[in-house]
């Protein structure tokens, strides 16, 4: 039972790593391997605005948020100045680009932050935990939770339902098109992309007094997210939601089944997923 | 014109490299034997990539599983038949190669390909660890360069640099395969399937049978590369197949440009370059490594290779100057 | 065209040049004592590296100011590792063909394997810092290599035995690990330190399994609330950097500190509580190789804590630091009594000499060149009290020899 | 209205158009013909600046616009309907033409797409079904109501009868002159239908090999057989 609220806790911690991956796939058909470092630069900016002991959740909220600006604008930066400029070229090269940016992100949050690790605790009001029918249930992984599920909550409306959503996915799916009707397609794909890195940032706030700050903490999540969005179907936020649920349960079952062998799991479910859904589970979209 | 000149740089490189054991330093003759294995590990990559147009992320595990096998048979006392346990390391890797692809090709390609591959050179990396008999996390050290002898001469690879040539050799060899292969028939009824799978399909080729051979190939030339390698590191260890081995290759044919023959290596040399030049400049190595890639990906779209045969066709054919660049620039949108 | 090739020709054989210049520069330069230190300064190993070049740093710093080796100054040649064995093998290609016959290198054990079969044909006496694998005095044994670190028996066994002492009362202990193959040496040394004592004081104590945990995980609760049903009032952690201070967050929300009678930690020391500050659990036992508090009658150990203060500011270095300093101290001091570089000369020197560091007098075992210095464990945890949030509660000390494993140089421990 | 003048359209590296001028008068109504491959598509995708590249100037109402983007093109009221109509599967028929509402011409209002939808009885029963479940003649249908929603000055439509039954061809002739008489909408057409462009159009172009072979009235096209001879028959 309580490997099922956990299994929930990592799946939901995962997808909020994995929807602006999942975005930026969807708009610019790239894996953005920069993406986890993104992730991890939300989390310092916002460790640096709580401190050690954030107030209350609020203020930790408020952190994540202003994390995920700095992030979103930093995310407009490579797109005006690195992807842009590539996106004609070759998708390959998009790898190697986010690659390079991968690695001097990285470099600079070492000279930004130093090599120690950092550790920001839970606020008060979720840094303990609570008695539901008897099980005992850590507050933060409930925020965690919640937050994964307001996250697709509001990316699923703002996606499928409200117009800018359908103006994007427009341009995803037929940016010619979508240009020829008068829709400033180079703003509107940097808006999107923007929108993508602001969620890592976001995640790296939200995330933040649940894992240590080290300048490795991006590989942490960077594996699980590419799975979880390509097991989704690639670009498509439901799935990817669908998806992190799944790893997290199979992560919990590992360690309830097969205890020795921790994390292996994931893996050999994943091969196994590829093989049986070759296109993920709710197939490919292009948003 | 273009052809004369870079057979001549060709040449010239290859010389530099044998004779560099008779004047650089140690640390650099290492440094470039381990280019040569990982820049033939990348051609088998680009191979796969370049002319078949199947990305796959888990090259380092073929890399890994051609070592270990190297390194299992020469701790077992099999050095006698250095040549014979190299076959066997390609065929290992080659054989694996060919089971997942029976599996996986038909049903995945692409991204789905990519990370399918991935997560099998993790696990495969996450298992070797847990094994002792294979020495878990500190893998296989001291591994013996052993001797070896065709007919009646025997060369020690233990002494000097006669390893770093018999490298060479080597190297140069599989080079020339992959050259026969890529430029063959074969390579050009894979270019064939890469560009049009529907026409390659209507005129008769079986592309799933050209496909599979060519994943077999790369990873028989793979688990070369890394049955060589072994005796030149004399250790082994599982993170030899971690992601980031099986990110160099993708690396280095993008950086030296992915539509050359020789873009992987160039890359592979340009990068040891890179971080051989800025060994001392330690703790901000990941800002310049990083910056000089991001630089070289937008100077040179096309990869060096690109750069440099665009620039050839600039001096050579001045007068069709701006149709050459805007052909090889431009990129073709709707 | 011709004038352009030329040309190219000539800039790369420049170029070319050019990379191997360094060398040829230094060679020509002579008069300095030079030691060649290999540690990780990139990737997730440079922490730690960063650790053992300051601390390598410290002791050139001194030694110079003392007036060098014989008279001559001693210059650190530093290079990265890249946190791989060929990294590592490259760089102690390059600085022996440089002409560098002493060398530091520490951090992960599998890179010191890459360099030691190394050592022969370039004449090389090498310190390896802070290392603790078993293999590196056992089967890869190197009579050039001297191990400055603490043996996973020697510590973790030593550890056991203190809890043994200090808690009779627990007949149960716990033990959590990550799930890397090496760090098994660690829970089986502290299981057989604290059976081997509790027996011989006719007392019985039952050890159970060690719960696993992903290495680099991000989520260890489902581990945390399996350790916690299983009823014991000991606990042994053994991860390892940021995945321990996870942990330990992780941990907060089940009171982990209260659910256990005696928490324990393998050798993290310091980095939890400065990160974790007022929220460190309660009280936490870790093992440390050096902890300047400890080691009050010890001016070398208090003059290198206060160079690193004056360096980083830091009060609570970790311990490499000292560790680090010991390995260029031990090198300087065999050439300078052996007024040689040779390793023949250097090491029966090292073997005899005892000069006194940091962590007091550096003797290493003859048979296998194992060291065998005094053991340190600290107690830490919250305090409110503290401006840090955290205070040092009390520390106790083992002799390091008593616990060292059987010397078996060239063959596997069995 | 619009001037085109001189223009050299590629595709990398191979020349498509060579030197082409055209002109279309306020309120004017011009034909393209010729046969597949000539390069009609290319010339409407290169007044978009929409694919090739382009040198040459366009005017428009006396402005270069050589150097706009194509969205900028289009909010002048230039809008090009494609030839293989690009009608958003994902969204209904309704969103589709309120998607054109972005190129509305400064000054001027975009159609409702209520009345859109009323103006043409044919959209009226799929107004809510998605873009990918109606025929190749109602896509046509929305593809040309979605270009017309934003009040369009110019209308370039690439050929809009490919692929549709003789019956809604002879309807849609009739529609396309109903709908740029009441927007006061110029009619830039490319054809292969010489009947449908009869219908709908008065200047005729007749384009070869990426040049124009001839240029005039109807009248004068039917005076000179010899053209369709030679540059239109396969």
């Amino acid at each position: 039972m309580f490997t099922l609220v956990n299994g929930l806790t990592t799946g939901m911690a995962v997808f909020l790593v994995a929807a602006g991956l999942t975005l930026v796939f969807g708009i610019m058909r790239i894996l953005n391997f920069a993406h986890g470092a993104f992730f991890m630069i939300g989390a310092y900016v916002a460790s640096t605005l709580v401190g050690s002991a954030p107030r209350s959740v609020l203020a930790l909220v408020a952190a994540a948020v202003v994390a995920a600006l700095v992030v979103g604008v930093l995310g407009i930066v490579v797109q005006r100045f690195v992807l842009r400029r590539i996106q004609h070229v070759d998708e390959h090269y998009m790898l190697i680009a986010t690659f390079a940016v991968m690695l001097v992100c990285v470099g600079f949050v070492k000279l930004i932050w130093g090599l120690e690790f950092l550790s920001v605790d839970p606020p008060p009001g979720i840094d303990t935990g609570v008695e539901i029918f008897s099980l005992f249930v850590p507050s933060f992984s409930l925020f965690i939770i919640s937050s994964g599920v307001v996250v697709f909550l509001v990316l699923d409306f703002v996606i499928h339902r409200a117009w800018t959503g359908k103006m994007i996915t427009a341009i995803a799916r037929d940016g010619w098109m979508a240009e020829l009707l008068g829709i400033n397609v180079p703003a509107g794909i940097m808006a999107a992309v923007g929108g993508s890195f602001a969620l890592a940032g976001l995640a790296g706030g939200l995330l933040l007094p649940n894992q240590t700050l080290s300048p490795a903490l991006g590989d942490t999540f960077l594996l699980l997210a590419f799975i979880t969005v390509v097991i989704g179907g690639l670009g498509n936020v439901r799935g990817a939601f669908i998806a992190a649920i799944l790893l997290g349960l199979i992560d919990g079952l590992n360690t309830m089944l097969l205890p020795a062998y921790p994390g292996v799991a994931v893996y050999v479910g994943m091969v196994a997923f590829l093989l049986l859904w070759p296109n993920g589970i709710l197939g490919e979209s292009r948003l | 014109m273009n052809r004369t000149l870079s057979g001549l740089l060709l040449i010239f490189a290859g010389a530099a490299l044998v004779l560099l054991p008779l004047w650089a330093n140690s640390g650099l003759v290492f440094l470039a034997g381990t280019t040569m294995v990982v820049g033939v590990f990348a051609l088998s990559w680009n191979l796969l990539f370049g002319y078949a147009g199947l990305a796959s992320f888990g090259s380092g595990g073929l890399f890994s599983i051609g070592a270990y096998t190297m390194a299992v048979m020469l701790r077992g006392g099999f050095e006698g038949q250095f040549l014979l346990l190299i076959a066997l390391s390609t065929l290992a890797g080659g054989a694996v190669a060919l089971a997942i692809g029976i599996v996986a090709l038909r049903r995945s390609t692409g991204i789905f390909l990519a990370i399918l591959t991935l997560a099998l050179a993790e696990l495969l990396r996450i298992t070797l660890a847990k094994i002792h008999w294979v020495g878990a996390e500190d893998g296989i050290p001291n591994i013996v360069r052993p001797n070896f002898s065709i007919g009646l001469a025997t060369v020690d690879l233990g002494r000097g640099n006669h390893y770093y040539w018999f490298l060479c050799i080597a190297c140069a060899l599989l080079v020339a395969l992959s050259w026969w292969i890529a430029h063959g028939r074969f390579g050009r009824t894979l270019r064939t399937i890469r560009l049009d799978i529907e026409r390659a399909a209507f005129m008769g080729v079986d592309t799933h049978r050209y496909r599979l051979v060519a994943f077999t190939i790369s990873g028989a030339i793979a688990a070369c590369a890394g049955a060589l390698f072994a005796p030149w590191a004399q250790i082994v260890t599982p993170d030899i197949g971690n992601m980031m081995r099986s990110t160099q290759p993708i690396l280095f044919t993008l950086l030296g440009g992915a539509s050359s023959f020789w873009g992987p290596m160039i890359g592979a040399f340009l990068f040891s370059a890179i971080e051989f030049s800025t060994r001392t400049l330690v703790g901000i190595q990941e800002i310049i490594t990083g910056s000089i890639l991001l630089g070289v990906v937008l100077l040179f779209p096309t990869g060096v290779a690109g750069a440099w045969n665009a620039l050839i066709a600039r001096l050579t054919a001045r007068p069709r100057r701006d149709e050459a660049t805007s052909a090889a620039l431009q990129p073709v949108k709707e | 065209m011709r004038l352009n090739r030329r040309h190219f020709l000539a800039t790369s054989a420049a170029g070319l040049g050019a990379l191997a210049m360094p060398g040829i520069l230094r060679a020509q330069q002579g008069e300095a004592v030079r030691i060649g230190l290999i540690t990780t300064l990139s990737g997730p190993g440079q922490l730690y590296g960063n650790y053992i070049k300051d601390g390598s740093e410290i002791a050139v710093e001194r030694l110079n100011a003392a007036g060098g080796v014989n008279g001559a100054k001693i210059e650190l040649v530093v290079r990265d590792d890249k946190n791989s064995p060929e990294g590592a093998v490259t760089a102690f290609r390059e600085l022996t063909g440089n002409g560098i016959k002493l060398f530091a290198q520490g951090t992960f054990t599998a890179n010191l394997l890459g360099t030691l079969p190394l050592l022969e044909d370039a004449d090389v006496t090498m310190v390896m810092v802070g290392a603790s694998a078993l293999a590196l005095t056992h089967e890869a044994y190197n009579p050039r290599a001297f191990r400055l670190g603490f043996s996973s028996p020697m510590c973790f066994g030593g550890y056991g035995n203190l809890m043994a002492q200090k808690h009779p009362e627990i007949e149960k202990w716990a033990m959590l690990r990550s799930d890397v193959t090496a760090l098994a040496d660690i829970t089986n040394a502290f299981s057989n330190g604290l059976k081997a004592e509790t027996e011989k004081a006719g007392r019985k104590v039952e050890v159970l399994d060690p719960v696993l945990v992903p290495y680099g995980g991000a989520d260890f609760r489902n581990q945390i609330s399996n350790i916690i049903g299983s009823g014991a009032p000991g606990l042994f952690n053994v991860l390892q950097g940021a995945d321990a201070i996870s942990y330990y967050k992780q941990a907060r929300t089940f009171s982990l500190d209260e659910k256990f009678k005696v928490l324990c930690d393998s050798a993290n020391e310091f980095a939890i509580a400065k990160a974790m500050g007022a929220n460190t659990p309660a009280s936490l036992w870790s093992w440390t190789g050096w902890y300047p508090a400890a080691n009050k009658d010890n001016a070398v150990s208090d003059e290198v804590h206060k160079a690193y203060i004056k360096l980083r500011g830091d009060e609570y270095p970790n311990w490499y630091i000292g560790v680090s300093h010991d390995s260029i101290l031990t090198i300087a001091n065999a050439v300078a009594k052996a007024g040689s570089l040779d390793a023949a000369k250097l090491v029966p020197t090292i073997e005899t000499e005892t000069p006194q560091g940091a962590l007091g007098k550096i003797h290493f075992r003859k048979e296998d060149h194992a060291f065998a210095g005094d053991l340190t464990y600290i107690r830490f945890g919250r305090d409110d009290k503290n401006a840090n949030g955290w205070s040092v509660f009390e520390t106790a000390q083992l002799p390091g020899a008593e616990f060292l494993e059987r010397a078996t140089p060239g063959s596997k421990l069995n | 209205m619009l001037k085109a003048s001189r223009i050299n359209a590629f595709y990398g590296g191979s020349h498509i158009l060579h030197g082409v001028d055209l002109e279309v008068p306020v309120l004017g109504r011009v034909a393209v013909i010729g046969r597949n491959g000539a390069g009609k598509s290319t010339l409407l995708k290169s007044i978009m600046n929409a694919g090739p590249t382009v040198n040459g100037e366009v005017r428009w109402e006396g402005q270069s616009i050589a150097s706009l983007p194509t969205f900028k093109r289009a909010r002048l009221g230039l809008q090009l309907v494609p030839e293989d109509r690009r009608i958003y599967q994902h969204l209904t028929v309704r969103e589709n033409i309120q998607m054109a509402a972005y190129a509305t011409a400064p000054g001027r209002k975009p159609i409702p797409a209520q009345e859109i939808v009323d103006r043409f009885p044919m959209l009226q029963p799929i107004a809510e079904r998605g873009g990918g479940q109606i025929s190749g003649g109602q896509q046509q249908m929305v593809a040309i109501a979605r270009a017309i929603a934003c009040r369009p000055r110019l209308l370039l439509l690439d050929e809009p009868t490919e692929g549709l039954a003789p019956a809604i061809v002879e309807q849609l002739a009739v529609s396309v002159r109903e709908l740029c008489q009441a927007e006061q909408a110029a009619l830039l057409l490319c054809e292969q239908n010489i009947w449908f462009a009869r219908q709908t159009t008065d200047t005729v172009l007749v384009m070869d090999a990426g040049r124009i072979a001839f240029r005039g009235s109807w009248q004068e096209f039917d005076a000179d057989p010899d053209i369709k001879q030679r540059h239109l028959a396969v």
